[in-house]
């Protein structure tokens, strides 16, 4: 062990005046007493522990992709609360409620402390030494396993891990690392890659005027929210922009829309294409745009366009209006743009309007090149799930490991995925909590938290330059019986190249390395060790790098969307649109208490699933609130409880994902349902993606009813109450404001 | 006979609220209560090293800040941690073999923290800031260490272990609160401590 | 012209007494006695029938109290915005019905009105009772019962006062100040009839008596003092008795939710006191006059009268109920006026139109002679109307907590829960039962002033016979003779 | 419990609140009085502000069922409202509304407290002392906002099931059974930096010290500081709003977007909102 590595684990270990402090005060003593309590000393901490202040850690925060820099709250050698690192340019400073819950991660009452064991059919507690020679039996180098025999899911991931993790594959000569994730970006991705020739441009909300934003819930759940969060306030300070949401349900950024527009899932194309006729009309286009194109977007009159798309017409040019006198303005596609069979067409088409516009350079532009590319995320895809599945289906595989995912939990009903998985002879899942997956696998193993664990982070997102965003411990490890991932792997790349990697006695020191690796590039002048140090209670490293080149040319020229994406369907006659809630995500923190009871900004539902449905639609089938509902599709049936919505389109169906886990803990268990389970094979078709938004749904009235919980009560307006005022644009004065 | 009964009974009542007193209330053997009214002399605590304060504080002399080193820049004053302990110590030949200095060296020597037993044990929602009273009175104000430390600990240096001598209940609290302190050693401005609940109460 | 002695007693008995026929004035002294100790030795079997159903009763609230002391307040099913419910309304029904016993009691002894001497006791008694179970409601609605005594003034080691802005500690303290003095004064009331008692008890309840009865011999000096007292005591009570309620409706009229935030709730929860004081003292006598065989003493003519007191104050209720009404419907208050909808269309509607209906509408009933005087339907509905002047109660709390000035935190679940009811009904228990054990071991009509009652009516007929005898000349113009 | 100490503080209480110059530093009553400027331009009803309350605060989570009932604790909590004249469609988005303790100046709920549990700290704070609150609950039937929530179960026994309990902020009571709690403004956190400042002869700087919903917040959305202070960021947005603590009605002009909520009931609120805007043309 490294010897700065020794200290650092000890000073977390310190008790300050743990023990007694530890009960819940206000309940306890309330006498005073003398001689009943202890108080234990520390032996050795560091200078800066005072017993009863806090000290604040630099961290990441690994609950989501944008991987924001925070600091963790320390007390006595407990981690209580995580904040926001200012000195991190994607959290700025501020965290969301998904960062918060952390901390409940790290306590939950379900975690998982010790290794499983499948026997039988249950799982059952074995020793770490029992569960690395089973791990070393199955796969390492003496069980013959072959490259192609071994299978490695993962979640998105980035950083020294992701690096150690290629290392290992490469170790095992196996190709097989699956980067899944449930709500993948590779839609998306295809989509910019056609439009700006890059992953990933960075996108400008606070230079933009007007912000006209096809289903991109991005203050929810973009890339990196609280960044854009942070970037959507500069946005509404003076001169104020205007956002304009088109999407089938209304998302937290469309109840921040100065206007919102419902419109039937899949036709957002045919909408782009609708305006870009009408700005096309401007003689100031006359020539810019490519002849293939103008001749496509011609056929989109006003009319055909309010017939496909349900939006009234003379919406259409209103939006083109906006367009053309707020400049610069940024054009975005969410996720209910992608979802689809021509997912990628369609957000071609949104783009298209920013390239009409000439909005590339001015609110869009590219991000910098990583100067590490070996660190760069993982991007996770579905397709990566289906030709893992596929694999399993056949036999192949004779040993998995899947770490940070849940397939069995978001892997829609169609594919078989647990019964394929089941066929594998060997399962290991890496985890902090049983959820469905880990139940299915033969070898459990509970690794550490992300507030426990050492590791690097880059995000998918970067705002400005590139950051690197250091973890580090907020505080010892909770369970003896929990390892660290990064060791596991390190372990396991060492069974099989030891020689490389002897160096390095646990993956902190190996980190450590790495990060001193990267001195020289910020041009560091001090000692290693002051880097390190520097590093670690920075949380963050700023790296320069050339910005990527964004197209301003037309590559679309071969767009084509459906003649009709508003087909009718007499058996489902409702779109589904499974939408996703904030801070769940796709699921994997349903077992934080505080993420359930903290309620859907509209809804205001808490701890459960519910179907939103559009007054009218309701009106006409007799539903009110609180009805169960019975939401079928080819694949399988929910039943739900009706939450009678306006912000959703009379056609359309909502049903939250992330609900409906059948383990994971008390708290996720059992509450809601699960809509990835009735999805139809409905796939994009240039990335073979899922297309989430695809199906279409019947609803039948079951006849029960029961409470909604929410926070919500009996009304919903004001009731004449000046609560909150609106005030028109044109007669605030936000430039005099301070 | 009833009526001076009556009105002495009066007088009980309405001047009991005025002159701050307290109810009698049972905290030792009898004749041990405080010069001051409050019969709050604290149970003798059984510590697992039996620390001589005397041999600190009075005949060497030691600053209770010293080891105590949060009294001045935090809520607690902090239990010394042991390293501090050896710091001295292990240069102290002459008591090396003085059964409680062993003691001590089998806990550092095995990495140990000291379960000692809190003495001066508020309730648990209450909040006291050793920082300001330090601060206040021995920074600001320069009054001797022992008198600080000693208005509610007593008078800790002629003790070997700790014991506490004042009722450290809330009217306690307050009495002092009302008093009007000055403000520096030089100042004749004056200032009375803080009533808000929430000051102490968290 | 034939006036003999004879005819003219006749005539003087149709003239005068008749009228104030409510009492049988010839009623031999020793069988007052005899009759109403005998309510001491030996009742109907419809008294232990209530005593055992009213104990049932109230271990049942015991026992609903316990749950709720271990579990915390969430079992009654009171919620944030819905923060107060039956325990709130209850305990001022309860102290509404406390009202009118001394304040009846004290009023009528006052104004010489001498009917009220065969049922002062009893109502005095309730009184007494009403307010322990009031008070007992004050304990069970408090989260933190244990900690109750943080609202009383007193020396402490913590140095604290109460808030004296609070009406809740007016409450306290007025409500301290009116059951001490009830109880002294129907002490004091009692101290010639527990001489009685003495008199004729044997065994250990003579020596109880004996203490009680604070060496009453009877001596003139004796009477003499003991009238002062009581008068000096009736005319400091009343004013408190309206002070009472006038500072429970501060509870509400002190702050500002709608519909309790109302400038004329002090005579409007007086007059529902009275009113429904009333009503239950109408009970009562029923339910003491069988049991208790007292038939002799609380006659139907009294019952009446009592009847006739009850429309008065259901009239005054009456008026200053729509006076409420009134002024929140035309007044500028829209918080108020929504909740004043709330209550008339929402989920409280029907307890809001029954309790306008039981209370205005109902007592019209008691205009009709043949209500007043029929036992078995005056029963009937003076528990009604005291029901009705419950619901009021709950009206004014429960609706209005539900509907306030903020509309986010409007409720939609607020229906009490069982442990609600069964504290709710646990304290009837508790009442009958001190009430019923009460009336078992004191008299529960004031045997002595029963005998001032008689003296005075015989004195007053004798006096009446010799005038009219003295002279005829009246007897001709009065048409006595006829 | 001298009478001296009841009288002063007596005066004090009948006096009404806020009197001019009381939040002065001239006048010297006070050298705090915290306040909060919250803007519902760029409020995007995240919740993040919720959870970090959570957090800091250690709210008791109470599960569906007692949510249903209306438990909830959550001391700030988000409410979203429709537009009353709205069509088929919300076209103009929703409004949201993060409400918490306003901390009004003649705050409804101190007066009627039979114990004084809840009173007036000297910085303008409305003080909840748990340890003595008896639980009549009269200030949550009095409060106008009704962001006073009671325990009305045992949580510590419930709501934290070990380890759980560790994540708790040792800084504040864990409420037990039978008492009020609301929103404090983090008062542990406001009295850590004052002792601070304190010590080193200092007022408490601006933006040394937030409320844990403060620091939360993804846009800024809320800022919060010491008003007495005229250089503070929020008595130059309180002045720039022409919103005036001791005023009940405002005249300001109709461009400029500070209110304060339910100012009609004269609870004199600490929280100044800021007007939602909508571009009446998108």
């Amino acid at each position: 062990m490294s010897e700065s590595g020794i200290n650092r684990r000890d000073f977390l270990k310190v008790l300050g005046l743990g023990g007694s402090s530890l009960a819940l005060t206000g309940c306890g003593n309330t006498d005073i007493r003398s001689g009943d309590e202890v108080i234990m000393p520390n032996v050795q901490p560091e200078d800066f522990v005072v017993p009863g202040l806090s000290v604040y850690y630099a961290s990441t925060c690994r609950q989501c992709g944008s991987a924001c820099g925070v600091m963790g709250r320390v007390r006595e050698g407990r981690v209580l609360k995580m904040e926001g690192n200012p000195a991190s340019r994607i959290s700025g400073g501020k965290i969301c409620g998904l960062g918060q819950a952390a901390v409940q991660v790290q306590y939950n009452p379900d975690r998982l402390t010790q290794p499983m064991m499948k026997v039988g059919s249950s799982l059952q507690p074995i020793s770490w030494d029992k569960a690395m020679a089973l791990l070393d039996e199955k796969t390492g180098p003496k069980s013959g396993i072959k490259g192609e025999e071994f299978g490695f899911l993962t979640g998105a991931m980035s950083g020294h891990l992701n690096v150690l993790t290629q290392n290992y594959m490469e170790s095992l000569d196996s190709r097989n690392h699956y980067v899944y994730e449930a709500l993948s970006p590779a839609i998306s991705l295809a989509a910019n890659r056609r439009v700006y020739g890059v992953d990933q441009p960075r996108l400008h909300f606070d230079k933009a005027k007007l912000i006209v934003s096809f289903g991109a819930d991005f203050l929810g759940t973009g890339a990196s929210p609280v960044h854009f969060a942070a970037e959507y306030a500069k946005f509404r300070k003076a001169p104020r922009g205007t956002l304009v949401q088109i999407e089938p349900k209304m998302t937290m950024t469309g109840g921040n829309a100065d206007r919102w527009i419902a419109i039937i899932p899949g036709t957002e194309g045919v909408f782009a294409l609708g305006i870009a006729n009408q700005l096309l009309k401007h003689s100031e286009f006359t020539g810019t745009v490519p002849a293939d194109i103008v001749d496509l977007v011609s056929k989109y009159d006003a009319d055909t366009v309010s017939r496909i798309t349900g939006v009234r017409s003379e919406l259409v040019g209103h939006v083109a209006s906006l367009l053309w006198e707020k400049t610069p303005s940024l054009v975005i596609s969410g996720a209910s743009v992608e979802g689809h069979a021509h997912g990628v067409q369609n957000a071609v088409a949104v783009q298209l309007l920013n390239q009409i516009l000439g909005n590339v350079g001015k609110t869009i532009d590219g991000q910098a090149q990583s100067p590490f590319p070996q660190l760069s995320p993982a991007a996770g895809s579905f397709s990566a799930l289906k030709a893992m599945n596929e694999k399993m289906g056949a036999d192949e595989f004779k040993a998995v490991f899947i770490h940070g995912a849940n397939p069995v939990f978001t892997a829609p009903s169609f594919m078989g995925f647990r019964d394929n998985l089941r066929k594998v002879p060997f399962k290991v899942a890496f985890v902090n909590a049983l959820d469905e997956t880990a139940e299915e696998c033969d070898l459990v193993l509970p690794i550490f938290t992300a507030v426990e664990e050492f590791g690097s982070n880059v995000a998918w997102y970067q705002p400005e330059g590139v950051e690197i965003t250091i973890q580090q411990p907020l505080m010892n490890q909770l369970y003896p019986d929990t390892r660290s991932m990064g060791d596991i792997m390190l372990n396991l790349v060492k069974a099989r190249k030891a020689d490389e990697y002897k160096a390095w006695p646990d993956f902190f020191s190996y980190l450590k390395t790495a990060i001193i690796n990267i001195k020289p590039v910020v041009k560091y002048t001090d000692t290693d060790e002051h880097f390190w140090y520097d590093t670690l209670s920075n949380g963050v490293i700023h790296v320069d790098g050339a910005p990527q080149q964004v197209s301003a040319k037309f590559a679309a020229t071969d767009l084509r969307l459906p003649a009709s994406a508003n087909a009718q369907d007499p058996v489902y006659p409702f779109y589904l649109v499974p939408s996703e809630r904030h801070y769940f995500r796709d699921g994997r923190h349903a077992n934080c208490g505080w993420l359930q009871e903290s309620p859907d900004p509209m809804t205001t539902i808490v701890w459960d699933s519910w179907a939103e449905i559009h007054p009218k639609t309701a009106a006409s089938m007799g539903i009110k609130e609180g009805d169960w509902l019975e939401i079928a599709s080819q694949n399988g049936m929910l039943k739900v409880k009706a939450y009678v919505f306006p912000g959703i389109h009379p056609d359309a169906i909502s049903i939250p994902l992330g609900q409906g886990h059948e383990s994971l803990g008390r708290y996720a268990k059992g509450v809601g349902v699960n809509p990835f389970r009735i999805l139809n094979p409905v796939f994009e078709k240039d990335t073979g993606e899922l297309a989430l938004y695809g199906t279409r749904v019947s609803v039948r009235k079951t006849g029960n009813s029961e409470i909604v919980v929410k926070d919500e009560g009996p009304v919903n307006t004001q009731m004449g109450r000046k609560l909150v005022v609106t005030l028109p644009a044109d007669v605030a004065q936000l430039s005099k404001e301070i | 006979m009833i009526h001076r009964l009556l009105a002495a009974m009066f007088f009980v009542f309405a001047f009991s609220g005025m002159a701050n007193a307290e109810p009698f209330k049972w905290g030792g053997p009898i004749g041990s209560q405080t010069s001051d009214g409050y019969n709050a002399l604290g149970p003798v605590v059984q510590q697992p090293i039996e620390f001589p304060h005397y041999r600190h504080a009075r005949d060497m002399g030691i600053n209770c800040m010293y080891c105590h080193t949060g009294a001045r820049r935090g809520y607690v004053s902090v239990i010394p941690r042991i390293d501090k302990c050896i710091g001295c110590h292990q240069s102290i030949e002459s008591v090396r073999n003085k059964p409680r200095i062993k003691k001590l060296f089998w806990y550092w020597d095995h990495k140990e923290p000291i379960p000692w037993k809190k003495v001066n044990d508020l309730p648990d929602y209450v909040r006291f800031n050793h920082e300001r009273h330090i601060q206040r009175f021995y920074f600001r104000q320069n009054r001797p260490v022992r008198e600080v430390c000693g208005y509610c600990h007593g008078d800790v240096a002629n003790m070997t272990v700790d014991r506490r001598v004042k009722a450290l209940s809330m009217g306690w609290c307050i009495s002092c609160h009302e008093k009007d302190h000055r403000e520096n050693d030089v100042s004749m401005k004056t200032s009375h401590g803080p009533y808000e609940c929430w000051q102490c109460h968290k | 012209m034939v006036n003999t002695y004879e005819e003219t007693e006749v005539a003087v008995e149709k003239k005068f007494v008749k009228k104030e026929h409510d009492i049988n004035a010839d009623i031999e002294w020793a069988k007052i006695n005899k009759d109403i100790l005998r309510s001491l030795e030996r009742p109907r079997a419809i008294f232990w029938v209530i005593f055992v159903a009213s104990f049932a009763l109230f271990m049942v609230g015991v026992s609903c109290e316990v749950y709720q002391y271990q579990t915390g307040l969430g079992v009654a099913n009171l919620d944030n915005p819905h923060v107060w419910g039956l325990y709130v309304a209850t305990f001022i029904w309860w102290i509404g019905m406390g009202h009118s016993g001394t304040l009846l009691s004290a009023l009528l002894h006052i104004m010489h009105a001498d009917w009220r001497k065969p049922i002062y006791r009893y109502s005095e008694a309730m009184t007494t009772f009403t307010l322990l179970t009031a008070a007992m409601f004050v304990l069970v609605h408090l989260g933190r019962i244990w900690q109750f005594y943080y609202v009383v003034a007193y020396p402490n080691e913590r140095w604290t006062w109460p808030n004296f802005q609070s009406p809740l500690v007016w409450d306290a303290t007025a409500i301290g100040t009116y059951l001490t003095s009830s109880l002294i004064f129907l002490y004091i009331g009692m101290i010639p009839d527990l001489a009685i008692c003495r008199d004729n008890a044997i065994g250990f309840r003579k020596k109880i008596y004996l203490f009680l009865s604070l060496g009453w011999m009877g001596t003139d000096r004796q009477w003499a003092n003991f009238r002062v007292t009581y008068l000096t005591l009736a005319c400091f009570l009343m004013p408190l008795a309206v002070s009472v309620h006038s500072i429970v409706s501060t509870d509400f009229a002190a702050s500002q939710q709608p519909g309790y935030h109302i400038t004329s709730f002090p005579p409007y929860f007086v007059a529902g006191a009275i009113y429904s004081g009333l009503a239950v003292i109408i009970t009562l006598f029923i339910v003491l006059r069988y049991t208790f065989r007292f038939e002799e003493y609380m006659t139907i003519p009294i019952l009446e009268k009592l009847a006739k007191l009850t429309f008065a104050a259901a009239m005054v209720w009456t008026y200053l109920n729509l006076i409420e009404y009134a002024s929140t419907w035309y007044g500028n208050d829209m918080y108020a006026k929504q909740a004043l909808i709330y209550r008339a269309t929402g989920n409280f509607a029907p307890f809001w139109w029954m309790m306008n209906f039981l209370g205005s509408v109902l007592p019209f009933a008691l205009a009709f002679k043949k209500v007043r005087t029929n036992i078995p339907v005056m029963l009937v509905l003076s528990i009604l109307l005291n029901f009705g002047m419950w619901l009021e109660r709950w009206m004014i709390i429960s609706p209005t907590l539900a509907h306030g000035i903020y509309p986010w935190t409007w409720d939609h679940d607020q229906w009490p829960s069982f442990v609600q009811w069964g504290i709710v009904a646990g304290s009837f228990g508790w009442f009958n039962m001190l009430f019923m054990l009460y009336c078992k071991i004191f008299p529960s009509i004031s045997m002595y002033e029963v005998k001032e009652m008689l003296y005075e009516r015989r004195s007053f007929k004798t006096k009446k016979v010799a005038e009219e005898v003295s002279n005829p000349e009246l007897a001709v113009e009065g048409g006595l003779a006829s | 419990m001298s009478i001296t100490n009841l009288l002063n503080n007596w005066s004090f209480y009948r006096q009404k609140r806020p009197f001019r110059g009381q939040y002065d530093l001239n006048k010297q009553y006070s050298e705090y009085k915290w306040a909060m400027a919250l803007d519902l331009d760029i409020c995007t009803g995240c919740n993040a502000c919720t959870t970090a309350c959570y957090a800091e605060n250690n709210l008791p989570v109470v599960g569906k069922e007692r949510y249903q009932h209306g438990y909830a604790m959550h001391w700030i909590r988000i409410e979203r409202y429709w537009d009353e004249n709205m069509g088929e469609f919300p076209e103009s988005g929703t409004s949201f509304l993060p409400m918490m303790c306003q901390q009004c100046e003649e705050a409804p709920c101190e007066t009627v407290c039979p114990v004084g549990a809840t009173n007036h700290t000297n910085d303008g704070l409305n003080s909840q002392n748990y340890h003595r609150c008896i639980g009549s609950r009269y200030c949550s039937v009095n409060c106008p906002y009704k962001v006073r929530y009671f325990n009305f179960w045992n949580y510590p026994s419930t709501a934290w099931p070990s380890p759980l309990q560790d994540q708790l902020n040792p800084d504040l009571t864990v409420r037990t059974k039978g008492v009020m709690e609301k929103c404090t403004f983090c008062v542990q956190r406001l009295n850590e930096a004052k002792s601070r400042a304190r010590t080193e002869y200092r007022l408490v700087k601006d933006g040394e010290v937030v409320p844990a919903c403060v620091q939360a917040c993804p846009t800024n959305a809320i800022t919060f500081g010491n008003i007495v202070d005229p250089k503070s960021k929020v008595a130059k947005m309180w002045k720039n709003q022409q919103v005036d603590l001791y005023k009940d009605e405002q005249e300001k002009d109709s461009s400029m977007r500070g209110y304060r909520i339910l100012e009609d009931l004269r609870p004199f609120p600490s929280v100044m909102y800021m007007e939602r805007v909508r571009d009446m043309e998108a």
